[in-house]
């Protein structure tokens, strides 16, 4: 019964699901087809659920957090959480009460999410700076010229150099860089291919031990 | 299992060669517990002094699970054979020198001698020494068997004291005195999660009166089976020695006595005492009859005082602070002047008017435009607005003059989202282009976010009629500027405003397949430039706008009010990539002559 | 043709499974080469627990039931690689995840290795910390771990794009060694200048056979690199004109 | 207004103390950062239980077959909020292995079918070269050696025979070699091209400071003139 529970069962599952969305995949004919999309519809409604143990999972290691120095920092969260919670369902339920919900997103969450965004420029600029401190090798060059060329492409700056560069950008941008990442997008398809594979064929199984 | 001794690599049995490393792997098997010859595994009798290897109601392994998993998978810790019999020979060979020291006082010195298993303190060193000399194939722990309290599930065999069992491996342990105990490895591997979820472990050591019983029952053990390792130290270990706090808890005579299993096999049969291999795992059967007259308080004292000890956290963190790596050399500095010169070149021009720069150039926006002024009127377009706050200081400048543009070509537009903030983000800008809102519902329908990624996009695609109006909670079918679109088949055109390549790519598949003759679009961000160019050039999108400059480009062609923002961004933005580009090859050079540091 | 090729590529790729697993049995397999990134680790988990102080893992935001599901497998697996030593040595890592469908998949990887050593209730349910949804936030949120909580390293593994760079740049101020294994082009621009020891494209997929070690993962870098070839050979056949 | 007002001055307050980030981590910044999580989870939280409600809901309504579609992976949901729960959690692995049994597959399709065929088909298409003349021709074989340098860069098998390695680091190894400065002009483009993104996001960000500052101060002088 407990190996039935823990192992034989979601890996039958597992396997199955898995097989029926990738036969939908390769031969998208209508039954296929929409068995896969069915099966996907369900994945992402179970998915939904896990943001509710996400939600839990982030009030436990606060709360517990916050009884430690700098805790108060975690309550702040926790706060900040709920407001958050109960604002955007009150707005999304509530048609009457949309605009608090507007608010909310349009002054605290939009300004907040951006700037946090905004600071990865700073970062890579921090990172640009310190570039040949850490890489040694010759093609840490490569990268240095490739970087400064989209980078300056993109000014426009007065011909000629102006044009010149942004020539230079576009013709890195499809070709040598094209390379570059096509080997890596085909190389990382033939690793998401395997690791595939073993989960399909049940011999990975990281949903049950 | 076979641990390759180079890699430390967990071969299948029976390999001759290590699966990672190819290294030649050696013919594991029991090694004999008394004259210490190794010998092939599934031997009965050691080939050497021919003493019993298996007890007779053990299984050998690997007969029972021919295909077995490494028991801990990952660093793969020593292999269980080995490990079990390495520290249980030199348990007793300490056992027989340290026996008289016991009488020292001080607890922990007591506690150490018998060559119990190693507390973490005794135990790190062992695999630090091995860390040090690591090279990259060597994961080290997998080379030395760890002793127990560092963490390597030993398997459940007679010789460890029967307290100590407790409270080391407490899952493999089995009630029934006749069940044979599990090789470690199957525990680790299936029983894993069940036996330890099913069979609560018995907390470390419950009631002293386990102690009590049980002690009396192991530790004469292997006082008493002295004789058969090393018979002239025997006088060295009458029971008179028994350390002083172990007295109370000596057996009375007899109970010991039919206590001791006898060999029966082997050419040791008929002899006593001797290790008593997976037999002392009946222990709770037999306890019973043995529990002595009420003990001492002085013992019960000592027992708890030896709990205590016991139960502590097998491995108690070290009070070494963390290495607090000396901040490299400057690197707030570095931070902060990078930030400082940042900051300067983007307010520059916002302060003072530089005009540095030309004006820009993107023809694949021009095209757009063209595209776009060729619109009939009342086209319903379908807009993927694939960007959230995050991206919105960017995508909403790209995006912006386009929804002008098709708003100005009185196009209806339907917008959808696979992103959470997406429709939320989409009625921020629509608010800020949408030039009456009384108009809002004859132009736009915000049909909110699509969950499920492609099959969500697919989904919406064959039904937009089907969703409803994420504003106003109506359903499409209701909306008048929806009232002859149902599906994609009836939009006349499709923007994409994507900031991530999986986005742009999950549209334009979906569209190809479900309509691919209708005109695709996209408004995308500098960061996916590259991976939407070759849609471009093959065809899929009619046009792109790419980046603040095509954004700006495009504002232009269309000119609005909004030109002079578009200015100072992009002047501010020239003038940061100057800096940062400066910035990278000044700090190229430096670190170039500098050397690296630290 | 196009339409046969999923296939040809899925059987081949089965069949070189087996035909390694049949080959495992007898004779040496060839070496896979070392990939840094990875071998630091076990070292690493050593000095950690020397330390007290945990390895702060980072398993980006892939979600799992997602198009990003294999990445997000792949770095769980590599995980599940050290778990049981981390939690052998008394020092199990904080896992910072991305995205709430990993949550459990973590959970249960410490879950497991608590059980195997005989202990589950010294499980501890804060190992596991679900940091943000968004990206962004939750790269923001990793590097806020790594410059306020005791982290003796941090290995980056999973799914981000260029806000993986506020991770790496925090653990770098703080001077803390990191390993990061990204399979996508704007997180492996962005974290390539830092100071970390970088596993490149497909190679996260490597991770699970370096550090566990099973014969199952050797074997499918074995079909990989024969899917590879195979690939240089379609290639080679579209120029000529043959498919 | 009033509430306009405010949000104006709470927006522009909250991205002045994210960016104090970039002249040090401070307290400052740290409280803004948590209430960015708290903020966003909890955002995304509501939105996905509304989501899923909406869709969810309707079909239970409805009849048998649309009921049970809808059913089904209610129960496989609430059976994963087990995992919350050591002493439950296996329970749960019936819906993690759907999730992972499903996301394998399309994460599979994708590869196959959206990366690797298409990818290595653009690589060798020479009639789409030559529509650029000999130039096209050029960059089209730089194109090709290069994606396969940078897919032979990661060959993980090393021969062990001395004869076959030479023979090995000869070929596959010098491809790689090549096929690794490719990649490195990739990441290189790739930090360009993302670094100018995020660079208009940080200027938009300093430009709205700016702007709301000037808002605030003309409101100010509105009211007290």
């Amino acid at each position: 019964m407990d190996r039935l529970v823990k192992r034989i069962l979601p890996t039958s599952i597992a396997v199955g699901t898995g097989l029926l969305v990738l036969l939908g995949y390769l031969l998208p004919v209508p039954p296929l087809a929409s068995v896969r999309d069915e099966l996907i519809r369900w994945a992402v409604i179970i998915a939904a659920f896990a943001f509710i143990l996400g939600f839990f999972n982030l009030l436990r290691v606060h709360s517990g957090r916050a009884r430690k120095p700098g805790g108060i920092y975690s309550v702040i969260l926790i706060l900040t959480a709920m407001t958050s919670l109960v604002l955007t369902l009150a707005a999304l339920l509530i048609p009457s009460l949309r605009f608090l919900g507007d608010w909310w997103f349009r002054y605290v969450l939009s300004p907040l999410q951006a700037t946090v965004a905004g600071l990865i420029a700073f970062v890579l600029a921090v990172a640009a700076f310190r570039l040949l401190r850490h890489r040694r090798e010759a093609g840490v060059l490569v990268f240095l010229v490739a970087a400064l060329v989209v980078l300056l492409g993109t000014l426009p700056l007065p011909a000629p150099a102006g044009n010149w560069l942004a020539n230079l950008r576009t013709w890195w941008m499809n070709v040598p860089a094209m390379a570059g990442m096509r080997g890596l997008l085909i190389g990382v398809g033939l690793g998401v291919l395997l690791v595939g594979l073993r989960v399909l064929t049940g011999s990975d199984r990281p949903y049950s031990d | 299992m076979i641990y390759c001794p180079k890699c430390g690599t967990a071969n299948r049995q029976g390999s001759k060669f290590c699966n990672e490393c190819g290294a030649p792997l050696p013919a594991t098997g029991l090694r004999c517990p008394m004259c210490g010859a190794m010998n092939p595994a599934g031997n009965l009798y050691c080939d050497r002094c021919s003493a019993r290897l298996i007890p007779a109601e053990r299984v050998p392994p690997e007969e029972e699970k021919p295909e077995r998993p490494s028991p801990p998978k990952g660093i793969s810790l020593p292999s269980v054979p080995l490990g079990e019999e390495e520290w249980l020979s030199e348990l007793r060979a300490e056992a027989l020198d340290l026996a008289p020291e016991e009488e020292a006082p001080g607890w922990p010195g007591e506690l150490e001698a018998p060559g119990e298993p190693p507390t973490p303190e005794a135990a790190i060193p062992e695999w630090l020494a091995e860390l040090e000399e690591t090279v990259p194939e060597a994961p080290p722990p997998a080379e030395k068997p760890t002793p127990p309290l560092a963490g390597i599930p030993v398997p459940p065999s007679g010789e460890i004291p029967e307290w100590l069992r407790d409270v080391e491996f407490a899952p493999p342990i089995q009630e029934e005195p006749s069940a044979q105990p599990p090789p470690v490895a199957e525990v680790d591997v299936h029983a894993g999660m069940p036996s330890a979820s099913t069979t609560v472990p018995p907390i470390l050591i419950e009631g002293e009166e386990e102690i009590l019983s049980t002690a009396p029952a192991e530790i004469p053990d292997w006082l008493k089976e002295a004789p058969a390792e090393a018979p002239p130290e025997y006088g060295g270990l009458v029971p008179a020695e028994i350390p002083e706090w172990l007295r109370p808890l000596q057996p009375r005579e007899g109970v010991a006595v039919e206590e001791e299993p006898t060999e029966t096999e082997g050419f040791l049969s008929g002899l006593r005492g001797l290790l008593p291999i997976g037999k002392g795992l009946d222990m709770p059967a037999t306890a019973q009859p043995l529990l002595p007259r009420a003990p001492r308080p002085a013992a019960v004292a000592r027992a708890e005082l030896l709990q205590g000890l016991l139960s502590r956290p097998l491995i108690t963190p070290p009070t070494a602070e963390i290495r607090e790596a000396p901040r490299q050399s400057g690197w707030v500095l570095t931070r902060f002047l990078v930030g400082v010169i940042l900051l300067a070149a983007i307010l520059l021009p916002m302060l003072v008017r530089l005009p540095l720069f030309g004006p820009p150039t993107a023809p694949t926006a021009e095209a757009l435009f063209a595209t776009v002024n060729h619109l009939p009127g009342n086209t319903p377009v379908l807009i993927a607005w694939e960007y959230g706050p995050a991206e919105s200081d960017e995508m909403d400048r790209v995006a912006g003059p386009l929804i002008e543009h098709l708003l100005r070509r009185e196009a209806r537009l339907i917008v959808v989202s696979t992103r959470m903030e997406g429709p939320a983000a989409a009625e921020a800008l629509l608010a800020s282009r949408l030039v009456d809102p009384s108009e809002r519902s004859r132009r736009i329908a915000n049909l909110g976010y699509l969950p499920g990624q492609a099959a969500g996009v697919r989904e919406a695609l064959g039904n937009l009629g089907g969703r409803t109006e994420a504003m106003t909670g109506l359903p499409a079918s209701q909306l008048d500027i929806m009232a002859d679109v149902h599906s994609i088949a009836d939009v006349g055109m499709v923007v994409i405003l994507a900031a991530q390549p999986d986005d742009l790519k999950t549209w334009l598949e979906q569209i190809s397949v479900a309509n691919p003759n209708v005109p695709v679009v996209a408004g995308v961000s500098a960061r996916i430039e590259l991976i939407s160019t070759p849609y471009l050039a093959a065809g899929q999108l009619r046009g792109m706008v790419a980046g603040l400059t095509g954004g700006a480009v495009y504002e232009r062609q269309l000119d609005t009010g909004w030109g002079r923002e578009y200015e100072y961004y992009l002047t501010s933005i020239g003038m940061a990539q100057l800096a940062i580009a400066a910035l990278t090859v000044i700090g190229a050079l430096i670190f170039l002559v500098g050397g690296r540091k630290r | 043709m196009t339409s046969i090729l999923p296939w040809l590529l899925i059987i081949i790729a089965l069949g070189v499974l087996l035909w390694t697993a049949i080959r495992a049995r007898r004779g040496p397999v060839p070496s896979t080469r070392p990939l840094p990134a990875f071998d630091g680790l076990p070292a690493e988990l050593g000095h950690s627990a020397e330390s007290g102080a945990p390895i702060l893992f980072t398993l980006g935001s892939g979600a799992v039931g997602g198009d990003r599901t294999l990445t997000s497998i792949a770095a769980l697996e590599t995980l599940e690689g050290v778990a049981d030593a981390a939690v052998a040595y008394g020092t199990p890592p904080i896992v910072a995840v991305g995205d709430p469908t990993i949550l459990p998949l973590a959970e249960d990887i410490f879950l497991r290795a608590w059980n195997r050593r005989g202990t589950p209730e010294r499980y501890n349910p804060t190992t596991v910390q679900f940091i943000g949804i968004q990206p962004t936030v939750y790269a923001a949120g990793v590097a806020d771990l790594l410059l306020h909580e005791r982290a003796h390293a941090h290995v980056l593994i999973g799914s981000m794009d260029e806000e993986a760079a506020l991770v790496t740049h925090a653990a770098e101020g703080r001077g803390i060694p990191q390993s990061v294994a990204a399979d996508r082009l704007p997180a492996l621009g962005a974290v390539y200048p830092a100071d970390a020891r970088l596993a490149i494209g497909e190679e996260l997929y490597a991770g699970p056979a370096r550090i566990a070690a099973l014969p199952r993962y050797i074997r499918s870098l074995r079909a990989q690199d024969v899917l590879r070839f195979l690939v240089v050979f379609l290639i080679l056949m579209k120029v000529l004109g043959l498919w | 207004m009033t509430a306009d007002l405010i949000g104006l001055i709470a927006g522009t307050l909250l991205t002045l103390l994210v960016l104090s980030y970039i002249l040090g981590d401070n307290p400052l910044y740290r409280l803004a950062l948590h209430l960015l999580v708290g903020a966003t989870v909890g955002y995304g939280v509501a939105v996905t239980t509304v989501t899923v409600l909406q869709t969810v809901l309707p079909a239970l309504q409805s009849d048998s077959p649309d009921r049970v579609r809808a059913l089904i992976p209610l129960v496989l949901g609430i059976l994963l909020l087990f995992k919350g729960f050591p002493r439950w959690s296996a329970w749960g692995n019936f819906s993690t292995a759907l999730l992972v049994g499903v996301g394998a597959a399309v994460a599979m399709g994708g590869a196959l079918v959206g990366t690797i065929i298409p990818q290595t088909a653009a690589v060798g298409s020479l009639n789409v070269w030559l529509r650029e003349g000999s130039a096209g021709l050029i960059n089209g074989l730089i194109v090709m050696i290069g994606t396969i340098g940078a897919l032979l860069a990661f060959a993980f098998a090393v021969p062990r025979q001395p004869a076959l390695r030479r023979l090995w680091n000869g070929s596959v190894g010098v491809l790689g070699q090549i096929g690794r400065l490719f990649l490195l002009a990739a990441l290189g483009a790739a930090f360009g091209t993302a670094l100018t993104a995020s660079l208009t996001v940080l200027v938009g960000r300093v430009y709205a400071v700016v702007t709301g500052i000037q808002q605030l101060l003309t409101l100010i002088g509105m009211s007290s003139g």
